[in-house]
C-alpha cells in the first residue's frame, strides 16, 4: 500500500514520565507516593497550566516553572504548561514544549547560520544564536598554532553556512546565548551521516543530559558495521558511520594523531558508506523518531533499547523498513515495558 | 517551530542523502520505499458552514484546511454560445475549458507569506490548472443555460510549510471537493434557479462511489497533484524536505480518474529544485585548511572540481530531467492499480465527521 | 487586481466611453494555418541589442500571413516581440545573505500595449507565474557555482504578446473578445522567453551547460485533416488559428537531451508523451536559430571591431528546417 | 586573424577527459568535455600550464578552453588585481569600490551591472589596516595611506563576507595611483609615501603605487 490514512485521534496524552530519572531512583518513587497523598489532584502525568495552584503546603520549595503568589506568600503556582516534577522537596514544572537553554559544558550539535569576520553564528535550537569564535577552534597544523590574519581571510574554508558542527558550550553571555568551542578532537565538523532533530519534545530539548552523549552502536547486520550516534543536548542528533581508524590512532604518537586529525578535520568529503550501513542509519533514525512520537526522551539507553526492539520485531514479525505508524508504536511499547 | 527552518544543509549531509537515494533500491532516510507516502491524518466535512471541507495533517505536523463554498452566478453570454455548440454537434461533454477559468477561484493562504508572493501564486495556478483539466468541473457547475455555480476554494495552511506544501494542499482540496454538496435544484429549464432547502436532498458535486455502485461506469474524481523527484536513476514519490533538498528534478504531476476509471495526466509542471541553491563541498584534494594545497591556482582548482563531477563531494546538480525518466514518472503515477489509484482510493475511504 | 498606486489613474467613473460600431462579423475571417503542422514560424533573433546591459537579446515571431489586406486596424492574428536584458554578474543586493552560487532572478513584464487588452504597470499573477517558470528553466542551465557571491537579473519585456484565442468570433464584452481566455498565448510567450533569455545569458558571458531553447506544442480538435483519433499535435501553434485543447511548453537542452522546464495543461487525454515530444521538436527548431544567432554574435565580436556591422544587422530570421 | 578561430557554443562537445583537460569556459558531463560559453575555442598543450607537480600524467594532454569574446573575466577572484575608488576610511580599514578589473583597469565593470549593488556602483571591498603595506604593519595609519576619492590599485585576497571583498595593497606596485589634493588639484607621486600638489607644492602622505 502506497499510502496510509489515519482517522483523526484526540491529541496525544502528555508525555508520561517514563524516562530514567523517575524510574531508577528509589527516593523519587517515595516522593511520588508521598506526593499523591499531599497533592491528590496532581499526578505527574496531568498537565498543569500557568497560574494553577500546585500546593499551599509550606514544606515544599519552589523550583523552575513555579512562583509564589505575593497574596499569601505560601501558595506555589505554576508559570508553565507542563507536568509536575519533584526532586526531594523541590517542586518544579517541566514544560510540555520548551526551547533548549544552553548550560556550560553541554555537548551540542549546531548548524552554522552566518559567517562573520572572526566568528560564526551557530543555530543550536536555543532562543539566541550561539557564537563560535575563530579563536575557539582547533586550527589545523597542531594545537599550538597561533591564529593569523590569513585564517581570518579563510574563515569560510573552516565552516560554511549550513554546515553542522559538534561543539561544547564554553561560556554563557549575559543574555543567555552560548559561546562554543571545538578545541578537542571529538568536536568539529560532522560527516558521514544523517541529521535529525527532536527539539521541543518532552521537557527541554528531548535529549536527556547524561554522562555520555556520544556512543557507538553495533548494528545487527554484519556488514552494517558500527554506528556512532551523537546526541546533542540541544535535541539535535547525528547518526554516522563509526570511523574505524579511531582505535588505531590511539596507538600513534600524539603528534601524528594531530596531523591525522587535522587532515580531515574540516573536510566535507564523506567516506565510502556501504548500503547496509546506510540502511542501519535510517533504521536508527526511524527508532529515534518513533521514540519522539511516543513521547519518550532520547538517551543512550532508550536508543539502544529501541534499536534492539526493532531488530527483534523484524525477526518475529517480518522486516519493515518504514518505522512510522504501527511498527513505531510497537517499538515504543517494548521500550517502555523494558523500563 | 525552528526559527531557521530554511537553512541549507551541509555539503556532507547533501552528499550522504543524495548517494543514499541514488542507491538501487533507494535508501530513504526514513526507510520508506520509493513509492510509499508518509502516513497522514485526514477527515472531511468538518466545517458546517461550507459546502464541502476537509482537513489533512501530515505526521510531521504540517496541516491544511480547505473550505469550498458555492454561489449562484449568472452565466456570461459567451458561455451560452459554447453550450449551443454542444447541443448542435459532436462536441458533447467538451465545453470550452478556457471559459471556465472564472467559474471557480482558488486562494491559498500560507502563514508568513504575503498573498502576492511567488509561492502562493504558483501553487494556486497549479491547482487551478489541474482542476480545469479537460473542463469536466465546468460541466458539473452548470445549472442551466443562464446560471452556474461559482466555487470558492479557500486553502489554508495552518503550519509553516516544512516541506513543499503542494501535495498536502492538493490532497486536501481533493478531499474537500469529494465532500462538496450542492442544494438540489427544483426549478426547471432556463428559469431562475430555485433550490430545495432540504440539505438531506442535496447532491454531491462529485458523485460518491457507493451511491452508484451498480453502474459499470466509473465516477470521475477531482484531480490530485503528486510531487515526484528524481535522484540518480531513481524516481521517488512524496519527498520529505531532506529529500527535496538533493533532488535533481522536481515534477508536479496532476492526475485524475476519467469516466472509464483510468488515470490520466491533466497537468504537469517542473518545480525549481532547491538543490540548485546549495553550496558545493570542497574535495579533500583542494582543502585549503590543511595547508598543503595552498599552491593550487584558481583555474586548476576549477578543473579539479570539474573532474570530480560531484563524485566525492556534493555539487549542485546541473541540467534538467531526462525525457525517458519523465515518461517513467507519468507512467508510474497513472499505472493501473498504481500510486495514483491507491492514493485516491485511500482518500475516498476517509469518513466525514 | 491590485490598484496601481504609483501613477495618477483615470477616474473611476463619470466619463462616457467612446462606442464604436460593431465590426461586421462576416468580414472577420479567422486566420488559418498555412504552414505544416510540424513547421515553426520564422524566428528573428539578435543578441547585443542593449549596449548598457551585460547581455541582451531581441526575439520576434512575425505573423505568418500579411493582414494589412483585410482592412482592419488590428491584425486578426498576433505576433510575438520580446526583449531581454541580463544584468550581471553583479554584487549581491545589500540585504541579501551570502550565497555560494549565482543568484538568478527573473522579471517578466508585458508592456501595457502588448496585448489587445491593456496591461497594468504592476505585475499581475500571470506575469509572476511566467517569471517562476522562466527561473526554473534557466536555473538548471546556468553553472551557478562558478559565480560565488553574485547576483544576476534577467529582465524580460514583452512588447507584443500572443493572444490567447481568436477574438473575432467571440461576442462583444466577453473575455475571449479581449483575447484573454484559456491562457494558451502565455505558453507561446514562455517558449519565446526561454529562447531569448538563453541568448541574452550567453551574450553576457555566463557559463551555461547548454543552449536552452523553448518550444510549444498543442493538441487541437478542430483541424479537418486531423488523423490519429481526431487529435493533432501541432508545433508552434498560433492560438488565433486553432481551437487548442491542451498545450505543452518545454525548456530543452539539445545536446544533453534534457528538459529543465515542462508546463503542460489542458485536456491532455492520453497524449501527454506526444505533446512533450512535439514541444521538444519545436524547441529543437528554435535552437537552430538560437545557435546561429549566438555564433554570429560571437564571431562578429571576435572579428575586427567595427567591421561587419552590416552583416551583424542583417536579418537572421530564417526558415527553420522541417523535421519529420 | 582572430576571426579565423573556431567558435564554440554552450553544450558543444569538445572531447573526452581521456583526450584532453578541462580549461576555462568548459565543463564535464559524464566523462565528456563540453563548452559552457560562446567564444573562441583554444587548445593549448599543457606544457605552458604551471602544474603543481601532483598529476604528471595530465601534462601530456592538451587542455581545451573557451574564452569570452570580450576576453575578460567578469568577477573579481582571489589574486585579481583591481582598480577602485576609496569610498570611506576608518581607523582600522578603508572601504573601496571596485570599478575595474586588471592592473590598468582593462575590464571596466559596466555601471548597469553594478548599479543596484554597493555604494557608488562597483563591487564593495575592504582594505584592512594590516593589508595596506608589507612592512611595519603595526605603524601604518589608514588616514595617512588613503583619502576618500583616491583611485587605488589593489589585489583581491579573499572573497570576504556577504558584503565586501578583502583587498590588499601590500606590494610595491599596489597603492594609490591617482589622488587629488585638498585644494582640488591632481597630484603627482613624489616618493613611495607622498603625493605632491604641483600648484601649492604641498605634499600629502599616501600609500603610493610604484609607477610602471
Amino acid at each position: 500500500m502506497a499510502i496510509t490514512i489515519l482517522a483523526p485521534a484526540p491529541a496525544a496524552p502528555p508525555p508520561s514520565q517514563h524516562h530514567l530519572e523517575d524510574v531508577t531512583s528509589d527516593d523519587e518513587d517515595e516522593g511520588e507516593a508521598m506526593d499523591i497523598d499531599s497533592l491528590p489532584s496532581h499526578r505527574s502525568t496531568t498537565v498543569i497550566t500557568p497560574g494553577e495552584k500546585i500546593t499551599d503546603d509550606v514544606q515544599w520549595m519552589r523550583g523552575h516553572g513555579t512562583y509564589i503568589a505575593p497574596i499569601d506568600e505560601v501558595t506555589i503556582r505554576s508559570t508553565l504548561a507542563g507536568t509536575l516534577q519533584k526532586t526531594n522537596k523541590l517542586l518544579s514544572v517541566v514544560p510540555l514544549r520548551a526551547r533548549y537553554n544552553p548550560e556550560i559544558g553541554d555537548l551540542v550539535i549546531g548548524r552554522v547560520v552566518e559567517v562573520q569576520s572572526r566568528r560564526w553564528k551557530v543555530d543550536v535550537a536555543a532562543p539566541l544564536l550561539a557564537n563560535l569564535p575563530l579563536s575557539s577552534i582547533n586550527l589545523p597544523g597542531g594545537t599550538l598554532r597561533r591564529r593569523t590574519s590569513v585564517d581570518e581571510l579563510n574563515i569560510r574554508s573552516f565552516f560554511c553556512e549550513g554546515e553542522l558542527i559538534v561543539a561544547e558550550v564554553q561560556s554563557l553571555f549575559q543574555d543567555g546565548s552560548a559561546s562554543l568551542h571545538t578545541r578537542s578532537l571529538k568536536y568539529g565538523k560532522l560527516r558521514n551521516g544523517y541529521f535529525l532533530s527532536v527539539i521541543g519534545q518532552g521537557g527541554g530539548a528531548g535529549v536527556v543530559r547524561s554522562k555520555r552523549q556520544i556512543f557507538t552502536l553495533q548494528t545487527a547486520r554484519r556488514s552494517g558495521g558500527e554506528l556512532q550516534i551523537t546526541l546533542g543536548v540541544n535535541g539535535y542528533i547525528w547518526i554516522a558511520k563509526h570511523a574505524e581508524d579511531a582505535e588505531m590512532e590511539k596507538e600513534v604518537g600524539i603528534n601524528r594523531l594531530e596531523e591525522q586529525a587535522s587532515s580531515a578535520m574540516y573536510s566535507s568529503q564523506n567516506d565510502d558508506i556501504g548500503p547496509d550501513t546506510r540502511r542501519e542509519i535510517a533504521r536508527v533514525a526511524g527508532c529515534i523518531r518513533a521514540l519522539m512520537q511516543g513521547g519518550v526522551k532520547v538517551d543512550e539507553e532508550t536508543v539502544r533499547r529501541a534499536y534492539d526492539a526493532c531488530v527483534e520485531l523484524d525477526e518475529v514479525e517480518g522486516e519493515v523498513q518504514y518505522l512510522g505508524g504501527e511498527r513505531g508504536d510497537a517499538i515504543v511499547e517494548i521500550v517502555l515495558r523494558g523500563s | 517551530m525552528a526559527p531557521y527552518a530554511n537553512l541549507p544543509l551541509s555539503p556532507a549531509e547533501l552528499s550522504y542523502l543524495y548517494s543514499s537515494l541514488a542507491q538501487d533500491p533507494p535508501i530513504r532516510p526514513d526507510g520508506r520505499s520509493a513509492t510509499q507516502f508518509r502516513p497522514l491524518i485526514a477527515e472531511s466535512n468538518i466545517l458546517p458552514s461550507a459546502n464541502g471541507s476537509a482537513r489533512i495533517c501530515f505526521i510531521d505536523g504540517t496541516e491544511a484546511v480547505v473550505g469550498v463554498k458555492a454561489e449562484v452566478e449568472q452565466t456570461h453570454e459567451n458561455h451560452l454560445v459554447a453550450q449551443n455548440d454542444t447541443r448542435d454537434g459532436e462536441r458533447t461533454g467538451r465545453p470550452d475549458p478556457s471559459s471556465a477559468g472564472s467559474w471557480f477561484e482558488i486562494s491559498i493562504e500560507i502563514p508568513g507569506l504575503r498573498d502576492d508572493d511567488a509561492l502562493p501564486v504558483f501553487l494556486a495556478a497549479m491547482l487551478t490548472e489541474a482542476l480545469l483539466g479537460d473542463g469536466e468541473l465546468t460541466l458539473k457547475l452548470r445549472i442551466n443555460n443562464r446560471f452556474h455555480w461559482r466555487l470558492y476554494i479557500d486553502v489554508l495552511l495552518l503550519s509553516q510549510p516544512l516541506s513543499y506544501p503542494l501535495p498536502l494542499l492538493s490532497l486536501t482540496t481533493h478531499l474537500s471537493l469529494l465532500s462538496t454538496r450542492l442544494p438540489a435544484l427544483i426549478s426547471e429549464g432556463d428559469e431562475d434557479p430555485l433550490f430545495s432547502d432540504d440539505w438531506e436532498a442535496s447532491t454531491f458535486l462529485y458523485t460518491q462511489p457507493n451511491s452508484n455502485a451498480a453502474g459499470k461506469l466509473h465516477q470521475s474524481k477531482p484531480p490530485i497533484t503528486l510531487l515526484v523527484i528524481s535522484a540518480g536513476e531513481n524516481i521517488i514519490f512524496d519527498p520529505s524536505r531532506d529529500e527535496l533538498a538533493v533532488a535533481e528534478a522536481v515534477v508536479a504531476i496532476s492526475i485524475r480518474q476519467n469516466l472509464l476509471g483510468h488515470m490520466e495526466v491533466v497537468a504537469l509542471r517542473t518545480i525549481d529544485a532547491p538543490s540548485r541553491l546549495t553550496a558545493s563541498g570542497v574535495p579533500r584534494s583542494l582543502d585549503a585548511t590543511t595547508g598543503t594545497n595552498a599552491s593550487v591556482s584558481n583555474a586548476d582548482a576549477q578543473a579539479l572540481r570539474e573532474e570530480d563531477e560531484g563524485q566525492s563531494v556534493w555539487r549542485p546538480p546541473r541540467g534538467g530531467i531526462n525525457r525517458a525518466k519523465l515518461s517513467q514518472m507519468m507512467a508510474t503515477a497513472t499505472m493501473e492499480n498504481g500510486i495514483g489509484q491507491e492514493v485516491m482510493g485511500g482518500l475516498a475511504g476517509v469518513q466525514g465527521s | 487586481m491590485q490598484a496601481d498606486r504609483r501613477r495618477a489613474n483615470a477616474p473611476a467613473g463619470g466619463t462616457a466611453p467612446p462606442f464604436f460600431a460593431t465590426i461586421p462579423r462576416e468580414s472577420l475571417k479567422r486566420p488559418t494555418r498555412t504552414r505544416k503542422p510540424d513547421e515553426h514560424r520564422k524566428i528573428f533573433l539578435r543578441t547585443g541589442v542593449v549596449p548598457s546591459a551585460s547581455g541582451s537579446a531581441y526575439y520576434e515571431v512575425p505573423p505568418e500571413s500579411d493582414h494589412t489586406s483585410d482592412g482592419l486596424l488590428i491584425p486578426s492574428s498576433s505576433s510575438l516581440k520580446i526583449t531581454c536584458t541580463v544584468h550581471g554578474p553583479r554584487p549581491l543586493p545589500r540585504n541579501a545573505q551570502f550565497s555560494p552560487n549565482l543568484l538568478l532572478t527573473t522579471n517578466v513584464k508585458f508592456a501595457p500595449f502588448a496585448t489587445r487588452q491593456r496591461r497594468g504597470y504592476v505585475r499581475d499573477a500571470s506575469e509572476r507565474d511566467l517569471g517562476v517558470h522562466l527561473e526554473t528553466a534557466l536555473r538548471g542551465v546556468v553553472i551557478a557555482d562558478r559565480w560565488p557571491k553574485s547576483a544576476c537579473d534577467v529582465v524580460i519585456t514583452i512588447l507584443e504578446g500572443e493572444e490567447d484565442c481568436f477574438w473575432g468570433s467571440a461576442p462583444q464584452g466577453s473575455d475571449a473578445s479581449k483575447g484573454k481566455a484559456g491562457g494558451w498565448g502565455m505558453m507561446g510567450v514562455l517558449a519565446g522567453c526561454i529562447t531569448v533569455a538563453s541568448a541574452a545569458i550567453v551574450d553576457a558571458g555566463i557559463d551555461c551547460v547548454d543552449l536552452i531553447s523553448g518550444g510549444v506544442a498543442a493538441k487541437t480538435t478542430s483541424l479537418g485533416a486531423a488523423t490519429d483519433g481526431g487529435a493533432l499535435i501541432l508545433l508552434d501553434p498560433a492560438p488565433a488559428e486553432h481551437d487548442i485543447s491542451a498545450a505543452c511548453v518545454v525548456g530543452y537542452l539539445p545536446s544533453r537531451d534534457e528538459l529543465t522546464e515542462i508546463w503542460m495543461k489542458g485536456g491532455v487525454g492520453g497524449h501527454s508523451e506526444a505533446l512533450i515530444d512535439g514541444a521538444v521538436r519545436s524547441a529543437t527548431l528554435a535552437s537552430t536559430v538560437l545557435a546561429e544567432a549566438v555564433k554570429e554574435a560571437a564571431q562578429s565580436r571576435l572579428g575586427v571591431s567595427g567591421g561587419d556591422d552590416a552583416a551583424n544587422g542583417a536579418l537572421k530570421g530564417k526558415d527553420t528546417a522541417m523535421t519529420g | 586573424m582572430a576571426s579565423n578561430q573556431p567558435i564554440s557554443l554552450p553544450g558543444q562537445h569538445l572531447g573526452t577527459t581521456e583526450t584532453s583537460n578541462v580549461g576555462a569556459g568548459t565543463h564535464i558531463q559524464s566523462g565528456h568535455i563540453y563548452s559552457s560559453l560562446a567564444g573562441a575555442l583554444t587548445s593549448s598543450t599543457a606544457t605552458t600550464k604551471s602544474g603543481n607537480g601532483k598529476k604528471p600524467t595530465t601534462k601530456q594532454r592538451p587542455s581545451v578552453s573557451v574564452t569570452r569574446p570580450s576576453g575578460a573575466q567578469l568577477l573579481p577572484e582571489v589574486g585579481t588585481v583591481v582598480v577602485g575608488r576609496i569610498t570611506r576610511t576608518g581607523p582600522r580599514q578603508a572601504n573601496l569600490s571596485i570599478l575595474a578589473l586588471g592592473g590598468n583597469g582593462e575590464h571596466v565593470i559596466s555601471p548597469a551591472a553594478s548599479s543596484s549593488g554597493g555604494d557608488g556602483g562597483g563591487f564593495p571591498a575592504i582594505i584592512r589596516q594590516q593589508d595596506i603595506r608589507a612592512t611595519e604593519i603595526d605603524k601604518v595609519k589608514v588616514g595617512e595611506s588613503f583619502r576618500v576619492g583616491d583611485v587605488v590599485r589593489a589585489v583581491v585576497i579573499s572573497l570576504g563576507d556577504e558584503k565586501a571583498y578583502y583587498c590588499s595593497t601590500a606590494r610595491n606596485e599596489l597603492g594609490v595611483v591617482l589622488a587629488v589634493s585638498e585644494w582640488g588639484n591632481q597630484m603627482f607621486p613624489a616618493s613611495w609615501r607622498e603625493f605632491v600638489d604641483p600648484a601649492t607644492g604641498l605634499g600629502e602622505s599616501r600609500k603610493v603605487a610604484k609607477p610602471a
